[in-house]
Parts: C-alpha cells; structure tokens; sequence
C-alpha cells in the first residue's frame, strides 16, 4: 500500500462521519430507519477502513503530511503511526458497536434525530484526535469531540444532566484553554508542535515545567486526574448509556493519548526523568486510584459507581506513564484496549438493566441476574475482568504493568495495584452476586420484588456479547491483536523509532 | 516703550478678567447671569485674540463662540429652568 | 522659575482655564453648566494654540501688497483654531438639544436630580 | 420667548438685522481678502436670522427662513463644498486644488480672486448660517430632528 | 492623472457626498436614498481594495490635499497598515448597513431615517478620514465629527436612556477630544508641526530640551484615546451608550468607532512618538496593565448583567482591552494579534449586536433569562450567536483563536507569561458568561414562551456573511496576517 493510499484512507476515515452527519440529519426528516441504517453504516464503513490501514502499520512505517499552514510553522497535518492506529482502531470498533447498540435503546428514546448526527460527528472529530499530525491539530480536533460531545451528555435534557452537563462544558473549556497555554509556550521554545519531530523541548526549563503543567490540566481534565475528575461522574452516568459507555470507554482515552504524545513528542523521556516531573504524574496516579476506587464504593447508583470505577482505572494508565518503562508503557497501552472493552461492556449492560427495569439503585438489583441472564453474565464477565481474575484481560494489563512497576523498583506502586484491585472486588462483586443468587420474592424494606422483564433485545445482546468475549480472548489467549499493538507501541516509542 | 508696557498690563488684566469670569462661571447659581458671564468670557478673549494678531480667530469667536453660543444657551435655558 | 512663569504667562492662564473647566464640567451635576465648562475648557486650547503662533511684535498675516517684508504671525495655529472654534459650537449646541430633551422626559437638568428619579423607578 | 419679548427689543432686533446681515454677507465674500470669510460670516448672517425668530416668535422666524428649508441649505452648502473638490479632480488636479485646477486667480486684493476659495467660502457660508439656523429650531422646537451639527 | 491617482481623496469625498446627500434624497427619492448609501460605501470599498493593491506593489505613499505638500497642506498617507483599517471599516460597515436596512424601520421613525444615513455616512467618513490622514489637526476635527456623529446615532432613537446616554457620552468625548487638543498644542509647541512626519523629525531634540513638556502630552494622549475607546477606568460612559442604542449603531459603535481609537493610539505611539520618547517613560507599561484590568473587569462586569446587550457591551471593553494589549506589548508578533483581533472582533461583536437585534425585532426580548428555547424558534441566529461567542472565547476554527495565539506568543517573545495567563482567564470568564445563553436558548424543554415575529431575509443573510467570515478567519489567516506583518514592519 503506498503512502498517498494511505493518506486518503486517513482523511476518509476522520472527514466520512463528519460529512455523514448533514446527510442523517437530513436523513431524521424522511425516516427513521434510513438514518438509523446510515448511521450503522456511517460507523461500520469507517471501521472497515481503519482495519485497511492495519497492513501498513504493521510494516513499521509512519505518514506524516502536512495539507496547509494555518500560521507559519503551525499546520493542519496528519500522522500515523502504530500510536495513532492503536487507539483508532480501538475507537472505531467501540463506536460501531456502541451503534449497533443505540438501534434498540434509541428506539423509545426521544431526540433520536439529534442523537445520530452527534454520534458519528464526535466518532469523525474522536478519530480527528488521534489521527492529528500536530498538537494544533490535535487541539482542535479535542475542542470540537469536547464541545459537540456535550450535547450527548445534556441529551436526557433533565435539570439533573444540565447541571452536570454544565460543569462539563466549563470543565472543558478550562482544559482547552490549558491546553492551549502549552501549545503556545511549546511553540515559542521549540518553533513547532508537529509531531514529526521528535522532542520538541529538550530542557525542563520554567517555562517548559509551565508547559507540562498545561497539558496535564487539559489532557488530565479529560481523563479524568485526580483534582480535576470532579466532571467525569456526573456527566457520565446521565448521559443515553451508549454515550456512557463512548464517554468513559472511548473519549477518556483522548486524555491519556495527549499524555502520551506529550511525554514522548513534545518532551522526552530524558526530560521527564531528570526534571522528575514522573514523580508529579505518579503521584497524581495514586491518588486517582484510589480516590477512584474508594468513592465508587459509596455509590448506589450503578452508573455512578461504573464513572468512579473509570477514575480509578485511568489512574492505571497515568500510573503506566509516569513509570516509562517498556514493560509499563506496554502495560498502559494493553489497558487501554481492555478497560475499553470491560467498561464500555458494563455500561451497556447497566442501560440494558436500566433500560428495561427502570432502576438504578444497586441496591434494588438483587436478583436481576435471573430475569436477564445474558446481560447479567456480559456483566459479570466484564467486571470480573475489572478485578483482574487471571484468563480475563484485566489481569494481563496489571500483571503488565506491575511488571514495569517492579522493573522500576517501585515496589509501592505494586502494592496500589494490589489495593486497587481489591478495592475492585469490594465494589462490583456486590452488584454480580446478589443479581444471581439473591432469592428473588421482597427487597429490605419488604416490597415484592418484581422484574418481569425479557432479557435485552438480539441487538443490544450482540455487542455486549461482542465485548464480552473480546475480554475473554483478549486475555491470555495466545492470539492477542491489541496487546502485539500494545508491544509494537512501546517498542515503537523506547526504541526512538519516533521519526 | 511706554505702550509696549501698557500693552503689557491690558494684556495681563484681560488675562486675569479670565480667569475671574472662569471662576465666576463656575460659582454663579443663576443660569441665566452664568451665560451672561460667559459671554463676555468670549468677548474678552476675543480682545486677546485680536492682541494676539489674530483677527480672524477673534472674529469668529465673537460671532460664533460668543454670539451664536450664547443664543444657544439662552433659547435652552427658556426652554428648561434657570436656576442650577 | 518665578521670571519663566512671567514669560509664559499666555500658557500658564491658558493652562489654568483648562484645569478650572474641567474642573466645572466634571464636578457640577447641572448639565448647562457643564456645556458651559465644556466652552470654556476648550477656548483655553485655543487660547495657548494662538498664543504658540504668536511671534512678539508680528503684524496680523494678511497681505495687503505683495512681496513686503514685515514679520508676520504665525497664521497656521490661527486659522487652524477656526476650525477648532466652529467644532466647538457645534458640540455645544447638539448637547443642548439634547438637554432640552432630557427635560422633557425627566422635568430637570440636574444629573443628580436624574439619577435619583430613575433610582426610584 | 418669555425673557426677551418686550417692544424694545423687538423694534431694535427688526431695525438691525439687515444691517447684520449685510455684514455678514460682506465678510463672507470678503473671506480671501479680510479677516473672517465663511465661517465667521455665516455665523453673523446665521445670527442675525435666529435674533429675529428669537426676539418675536417662531413664525415670523419661519417666515424668512423655514427648518426644511434650513436643513435643505444645509445639506446643499456642504455638498457644493465637495463638489468643487471634485470639480478640482475633474480638472485634472488633486482633490481641493486651486490654481493648480485651473480655477482663475484673478488680481490679489480684488473681490473676484483667490479662485477657489472664493467659491468654498461662499458655499461654506451658506452652510454655516443654514446650520445655526438648524441648531437654533432644533433645541427650541423640540421635534423630533435629532441634533445634527457638522 | 488618472483618477486611481485620487482614490485616497475620493474615498472622503464620496462618503461626504452621500452623507450631506442623503436628506435631500430621502425628501425628494425616498427609494433611492438607501441603495445610494450602499452603493457608496461599496464603491468606497472598491477604491480602498484598489489602495491595498496599489501600496503592495508601491510601498507607502501620500496624497496632497489641494496639492500643497506637507507643512502646509493636509497630507493622506497611506501604507499597508493604515489600507488595512480602511478596509476594516469601509467593509464591516457597508455589511452592517446591509442588515440595519430592515432593522432600523423597526426601531426608528420613519422621518428621521434620511437623518440616520446621514449621520451613518459621517460616522464612516470620519474613521475613514482617522485611517488615512496625517496630521494632527486634522484628527482632532475627524476625532469631534466622529464623536458628534456616534452620539447622534444614539440619540436618534430619542428614548430617555438613549438621551441620557448619548450625553455622558458626548461630555466625556468631549473631554477627551479637549485632552487631545492640549496634547497636539503641546507637541506644536515644541516642535511647529503638525505632520506626523515631520512631527517625529522633529521630537527627538524636543523630547532632549523639554522633557516635561513631552510627558505631559503623552499623558493627555493616553487620556484622550483612552476616554475614546473605552480602556478600563475610563469606560464609564460605553455600557451606556452602546446598550440603549438601536442595534445597527451599537454594532457599529463597539464594532468599529472605538477601534479606530485604538488605532490612533497605535499611530501617536508608534509613528509620531521617537523610540526615545516610549524608552524613557514606563508609556508602554501603563496601557498594558490598563488594558489587562479592562480585559478581566469587562468580563467580569458582563458576567453579572441581565441585560443582553448590555452584557455585549461590558464584553466590549474586555475586548477591545485585547487590541491595547497587543499595541502596548511593543512586539510585531503581539501586534500583528492585536490588529487580528481588532477586525475579528469587529466582525463578531458586530454580529452578537445584529442577533440581539433580531431578537428584538422577533420578540422584543432584551433580558437574558428569557431566551430560554429561544433557539428552537431562531435557529439561524442563534447559531451565528454561538458562533460569536465561539469566537469570542477563542474555540478553534474561529478567529478569536487565531488572534489570541498571536497575542500569547507575542507574550511570551517578550518574557512576560503573566499577560498570557491574563488572556487565558478572560477567555474562561467570557466561556462563563457566554455559554448559559446558548445553552438556554438550545437545550431548554419548555417551549419558547414569547410571540415570534418571522425573520426578514435581508436580516439573515448579513448574518449568515458574518458567520463565514469568522470561520474563514479562523481558517485562512495567513493572508491577513502576512499583510499585518509586513505593515508593521514600518513601524520597528
């Protein structure tokens, strides 16, 4: 495949959702089917096509292409690389499942003729991210998945999701101006923010540790960091639940990507060590994992605890980043693929749950497993995973990077995994085991129990199923795509292969 | 000499004719009389224009500084109230 | 000091005239008289204008004959303030007609006496 | 005009302000040679015309010179002025040009020279005693002509 | 000669012409008057386009007034920078006029319209005159015409608030105007000139031999411009005066007039005043801290009204706080931003001020906490708001963005980080005070409980012009500030 191939198929795939979106908007108006049809389409399409770029990648080459300058020095321009591809791939599939999804759960929702435009746009601007040549780019493309993305978390239009919708937007908007800030001081001490240069800034100068600051808050504030996770578990559990599961599977990884792009394209490992700004990332990882695991432990509603559980489970990734060893960055990059699948699995079981039942309280589940075996096993499967139960992916990407950890000696960060994990148990097996082995007949305060629900419907089933099993084999099956993608990457990015 | 040092006081005196009507302007209370001192504010630094070898800028600021003005100030005064 | 001071005296009443308008215009709350300040203020700019063109012992610029050599004053400042003047008046009275039709509606001049009316609607 | 209504003024105002206006005619032709021109004499004419209208009332004022009328001058002074700039480009000279447009000097200290000027001046008069005039109805009518002063 | 040759002059003429024209037209050809308006102002434009063209190929050059060369006659210059400012203004305000063709028969009397476009055309024709000239004198009468003018814009509408208004603002204009006399009789004094060129000849052994002198000036010149364009404690008189407006005069008025201050200030700072003058007294330091204070005050101030376009006014002077900023940072690049932002947020402010009009219009709605849902029924103008204040808080593919990175960097070329964060703040707090109208006006469930009229297409499209231009703005810069650069090469 040459490149020029290469670079249409890059621009394909990030301008085909944003171009189909006028089109389903249009399309709402005639029939509701048609535009749900596009919109499969419209996801599916794009990630057959980001597969097609699997080959090229695969080989070890990088494109990077310049379209135009916005400024001098500063351009709109594209790159991939085994980085980019990884997540893409990884976006495009979730989205594509998550609209399979939608077809069912939109169905008795309102505002179906809002919710596909917004959807594919933010897959189109998503992708835009991850596919972007320069942190200019990079920026804006974050800007508008941030800003559009708001509208699927007001989607439910409640008092409730405004307000958490609201504090997102502000969120948003200060991280995008940090975001900026750095930009710019990156671009006055090195001339450039492309990402086809390699280190940028050598010297961890005032201005640059300023920098470094920026990009945390911006990239951080999207996933979710420690002092600036506050957004993240309101505007999660109000959104449609496949929003929620695109929200803290897909989106919340754009923040670790920036981190990524920062540590090694904008800075460089050599930076970050002497500087001992990893110390600062570490430590805010610890405290993310925690934090996050031990609120969702107070939690009563499902979705919240699935949004606090997502703190804590970026805290994993940033934990990876600031280790920077091989075995680490491999860790990091694995979990990325897997807290994808396991979390964006469990919230689409708990829309199906909520969906079908009405009820959000844990609490009030005991039993529900009986009623809805299928989903309740995606369920349970996925967030067996979650605890890290060996054959289950989980337990590959913490076993990855406690490895790194001890490669490091950083024997404490082993022990935060093991806490965490733990803490995991303490949290979700209290949803799984009462949701099977409950007797189904009153709840605690001596109401009749009744669910007489259906399990999902075939749709929703299938990409819970899809997930499910994506957390099995992507275990410790010998076959395992994203972790090969997961060594390539950290190959890639230790062995300087950056340019 | 002696009525270039003559100049020289009425130049001062007008100066000072000024600066008091200025002042005057400022601390009357009927507004009427306040654009009557205003007036011949215009009118006296009309005459130092005139020291000044400035026949046309005295000229127009006797019709327009001072006569037109003050026709202005007049006609707004009868038609709000005169006292500040 | 005292002997510069006498020297430029044209400039120092000019100043002057200057500070006690704008002293007038932004102090008193009745608005004629701050048209009147406003006046007063700007004949003091014009008033150090000319006296910056005025060279000692200059007759008035206009030719009478052609190609005689008396010592003219300066007729740029001069004629410039024409213009100044006429700017001036033109100021004056757009303000006032605005004046008289802030009377209408309020039934006052004052500023004072204004704010307080439309503080207590 | 309750301050100044009394048969003295009245009598006196109607006795003068011919004699006003002819002066101020007199300056504004005169502008190119004499102290004044255009402005200083529009103002004079301008003056003596609201000295009628204000020491009668405002009929006999309109009488000599109407607000549309005044407002019409008004517009039409200035127009000549940047017309005759115009005329100096037609002329093949920059914009506002005098002799080098062509217009004829004439002989220096006669009325009829000066070229341009001559012209500017008059047209500037005109404009400027319409515009008093447009001032003065402005604040003691009242309508709803917002001030407009050049 | 060809005619090209007095296009400078032309451009004064024909705006002058058409002003002084339009009451007699509108007595006499009621229809034709406002096509001839517009058509000025677009063969205005046409010429200026042509100056733009002509001063790249040429470089700087000056047209006499009646042919008299600079110490006696008025000199028009123009360069780059100054073809730039006329451009901005002759384009936004025939865009403006466009849309206050509709809107002004809703908001005036029928009468007095002649008046308006006469009054408009002035207005146009002094910032025009201000973007061209080169002397001093003959700013100052540009300087009272525009003052004049704006007022009379204000006051048109001959409501009590317009009244009030327009005379807090015609006083304060007035001294300003008067500091900038005494500012220029200071100058003429020590150096007999007005020119700016021969000005600036002349200072550098003036600024030696009377120093106080100089101080003084330039601090009435900072007053003066400052009273003008509404730097921070000098501001008073702006909500005021640009909330009771009707909208075209207030798009006009925070779009343009206060710009074409800045600009002055620009060119007293940069093309009259020696290096010497600006090295020797902290000038440069004071507009900036001024103009940080006005950023983040504005803001905050507009946070807080309930008044639409009485917030769009408060935002105003944060804004325009943005364009000093960029002058008193003493840096191409942070200039070059604040030039950008000067037109972009002529456009922008220009159009919020046209929404908030349509609103007016449709609804006759002015407080904020009613345009909740109102963009089921607006949808079109609603977006151009969104887009507005996409702008204004700086979202990337709006020109504000582009603007502000320019700034920041120019910053930080300097060493001064802090003015960097100042910009950054003020954007979160326009995000703050901009984002709850548009989220109301969107995503609000109940439906929009107010009578809506429907919206005169000729009101739209204006609209629709601004929209594409910010997003161009934002997207295809590289020309504007290329030409920015270069212009502003002749000033260092």
């Amino acid at each position: 495949m040459g490149e020029a191939t290469a670079i249409t198929i890059i621009l394909f795939v990030i301008f085909f959702p944003i171009v189909m979106t006028p089109i389903l908007m249009s399309a709402s108006g005639r029939s509701e089917k048609l535009r749900n049809i596009l919109a499969l389409l419209t996801s599916a399409i794009t990630f057959i096509m980001v597969l097609t770029l699997y080959p090229f990648v695969v080989r070890g080459d990088i494109i990077q292409h310049t379209f135009f300058e916005i400024l001098p020095n500063l351009e709109i321009s594209i790159r991939l690389d085994v980085l980019s591809f990884s997540l893409t791939a990884l976006a495009s599939f979730i989205w594509f499942l998550c609209a399979i999804y939608s077809l069912d759960y939109m169905a008795e929702e309102h505002g179906g003729s809002r919710y596909y435009p917004v959807l594919i746009f933010t897959l189109g601007s998503c992708l835009g991210i991850f596919l972007a040549g320069d942190f200019f780019t990079l920026f804006v493309f974050f800007e508008l998945m941030s800003l559009i993305s708001y509208i699927l978390v007001v989607h439910e239009e409640t008092e409730e999701a405004l307000k958490a919708g609201y504090k997102y937007l502000v969120m948003t908007i200060i991280g995008g101006l940090a975001l900026f800030f750095g930009i710019i001081i990156t671009f006055e001490l090195g001339g450039t923010v492309s990402l086809g240069v390699g280190t940028i800034i050598n010297e961890g100068s005032l201005l640059a540790l300023l920098a470094f600051i920026c990009f945390l808050i911006g990239f951080g504030m999207k996933a979710g960091m420690f002092p600036l996770h506050v957004w993240l578990p309101d505007a999660h559990p109000v959104a449609p639940s496949p929003a929620s599961a695109l929200l803290s599977g897909v989106m919340l990884k754009t923040g670790a990507y920036g981190l990524f792009r920062v540590i090694f394209n904008a800075f460089s490992i050599e930076v970050m060590q002497t500087s001992n700004w990893d110390i600062i990332l570490g430590v805010l990882a610890v405290i993310t994992i925690l934090l996050g695991s031990a609120v969702a432990l107070t939690q009563n509603d499902i979705k919240r605890r699935l949004a606090y559980s997502s703190v804590g489970q970026m805290g994993y990734v940033l934990l990876g980043l600031s280790i920077l060893n091989e075995n680490a960055i491999t860790g990091t990059m694995f979990h990325i693929f897997s807290h994808a699948f396991m979390k964006s699995c469990l919230f689409l079981a708990a829309g199906a749950i909520i969906w079908k039942t009405g009820k959000r309280a844990i609490s009030d589940l005991g039993g529900i497993g009986r009623e809805m075996p299928f989903t309740m096993g995606c369920f349970s499967i996925a967030a067996l995973a979650m605890i890290g139960i060996p054959p289950l992916n989980g337990f590959l990407s913490k076993w990855t990077l406690g490895l790194g950890a001890l490669d490091a000696n950083a024997t404490i960060y082993v022990l935060v995994l093991l806490i965490s994990s733990l803490l995991n148990a303490l949290y979700y097996l209290p949803i799984i085991v009462p949701a099977f082995f409950e007797i189904v007949g009153e709840d605690h305060h001596g109401h009749a129990l009744q669910f007489d629900v259906q399990d999902a419907t075939p749709k929703m089933l299938a990409s819970m199923v899809i997930l499910a099993i994506c957390t099995i084999i992507f275990g410790l099956s010998p076959i395992n795509i994203p972790f090969d993608l997961s060594q390539m990457t950290s190959d890639f990015l230790l062995r300087g292969g950056l340019f | 000499m002696m009525t270039g040092v003559l100049t020289e006081i009425l130049n001062g005196l007008l100066l000072l004719f000024l600066v008091v009507c200025a002042i005057a302007v400022a601390q009357i209370r009927d507004m009427l009389s306040a654009v009557i001192v205003f007036a011949s504010f215009g009118l006296i630094m009309a005459i130092v224009w005139q020291q000044l070898s400035s026949p046309d800028v005295a000229m127009v600021e006797a019709a327009l500084g001072t006569g037109v003005t003050t026709l202005l100030l007049i006609a707004a005064i009868s038609k709000t109230r005169r006292t500040e | 000091m005292l002997i510069k001071i006498a020297h430029n005296y044209y400039y120092m009443v000019a100043i002057l005239l200057f500070i006690i308008g704008m002293h007038t215009m932004l102090t008193h709350s009745n608005l004629i008289k701050k048209v009147i300040a406003m006046n007063i203020m700007d004949t003091a700019v014009f008033l150090l204008f000319v006296a910056v063109g005025y060279t000692y012992g200059g007759a008035a610029p206009i030719v009478t004959a052609p190609a005689n050599e008396v010592l003219y004053v300066n007729p740029l400042p001069g004629s410039l303030m024409l213009t100044g003047i006429v700017v001036a008046v033109s100021i004056t009275a757009y303000a006032l007609s605005l004046i008289v039709k802030i009377y209408r509606f309020y039934g006052t001049v004052d500023y004072d006496e204004i704010c307080l009316i439309r503080s207590q609607e | 005009m309750g301050t100044l209504e009394n048969q003295i003024v009245r009598i006196t105002s109607r006795l003068v302000a011919p004699f006003i206006q002819v002066y101020g005619i007199y300056v504004i032709i005169h502008g190119h040679l004499s102290p004044g021109g255009g402005f200083s004499g529009g103002a004079i004419f301008g003056a003596s015309l609201v000295l009628v209208a204000l020491s009668f009332n405002l009929e006999v004022g309109a009488k000599q010179i109407s607000h549309d009328t005044a407002s019409i001058l008004e517009s039409g002074g200035a127009l000549g002025f940047v017309i005759t700039g115009l005329v100096a480009i037609a002329l093949g000279a920059n914009f506002l040009a005098n002799q080098s447009a062509g217009f004829p000097m004439g002989q220096t200290g006669q009325l009829f020279s000066a070229g341009a000027i001559f012209i500017i001046t008059f047209f500037l008069g005109i404009k400027v005693a319409s515009t008093i005039v447009t001032l003065f109805y402005n604040i003691i009518e009242g309508e709803d002509k917002s001030g407009d002063a050049h | 000669m060809g005619l090209t040759n007095h296009f400078p002059a032309l451009i004064l003429a024909i705006l002058l012409g058409i002003s002084f024209l339009s009451p007699i037209l509108f007595r006499w050809v009621r229809k034709a008057s406002a096509p001839a308006l517009l058509l000025s102002l677009f063969l205005a434009l046409v010429m200026a386009v042509y100056l733009l063209i002509q001063t790249t190929q040429v470089g700087e050059f000056s047209y006499y007034m009646g042919g008299w060369p600079p110490p006696w006659g008025i000199e028009l210059k123009i360069n780059l920078i100054r073809a730039y400012m006329l451009i901005v203004v002759l384009a936004v305000s025939l865009w403006i006029m466009v849309y206050a063709l509709k809107d002004l028969e809703h908001e005036l009397k029928t009468d007095v319209l002649g008046w308006y476009y006469t009054l408009y055309a002035l207005v146009v024709a002094s910032m025009a005159g201000m973007a061209l000239t080169n002397d001093l004198f003959n700013l100052f009468v540009l300087m009272e015409i525009c003052a004049i003018s704006a007022c009379a814009i204000i006051s048109i509408k001959e409501d009590r608030a317009c009244l009030e208004a327009s005379f807090k603002y015609l006083i304060l204009s007035a001294m300003g105007t008067g500091c900038f006399l005494l500012g220029v009789a200071m100058v003429y004094m020590v150096t007999g000139h007005m020119n700016y060129d021969l000005v600036n000849e002349y200072l550098p052994v003036a600024v030696e031999q009377y120093p106080n002198n100089m101080f003084a000036a330039s601090a009435l010149f900072i007053v003066a411009f400052g009273t003008k364009a509404a730097l921070f404690p000098l501001h008073v008189w702006l909500p005021d005066a640009h909330a009771s407006a009707p909208s075209p005069s207030s798009a006009m008025l925070s779009g343009l007039v206060i710009k074409i201050y800045a600009f002055g200030l620009f060119i007293v700072f940069y093309q009259i005043f020696p290096r010497s003058l600006l090295d020797s007294i902290p000038l440069n330091e004071i507009i900036l801290w001024l103009s940080s204070m006005g950023i983040m005050f504005g803001s905050i101030f507009a946070m807080v009204q309930v008044d639409l376009k009485k917030m769009l006014a408060y935002s105003s002077i944060g804004q325009i706080g943005y364009v000093f900023l960029g002058i008193g940072l003493d840096d191409t690049i942070a200039m070059t931003g604040g030039f950008y932002h000067l037109l972009v947020h002529a456009i922008m402010k220009s159009m919020l001020f046209m929404c908030a009009g349509v609103i007016i219009y449709t609804t006759g709605i002015r407080q904020i906490k009613q345009l909740g849902g109102i963009g089921q029924v607006l949808p079109i103008t609603m977006i151009a708001f969104t887009i507005g204040s996409a702008s204004m808080i700086g979202i990337p593919g709006t020109g504000g963005l582009i603007s502000k990175w320019y700034l920041a960097l120019g910053a930080l070329e300097i060493g001064r980080p802090i003015f960097v964060v100042i910009i950054l703040a003020s954007s979160l707090l326009n995000a703050i005070y901009y984002m709850p109208i548009i989220v109301n006006a969107f995503m609000q469930q109940e439906e929009f409980a107010y009578e809506v009229k429907a919206v005169p297409r000729q009101m739209l499209i204006p609209l629709i012009i601004g929209m594409i231009a910010i997003v161009f703005l934002g997207v295809f810069s590289r020309p504007v500030i290329v030409l920015l650069e270069n212009g502003l090469q002749l000033f260092f």
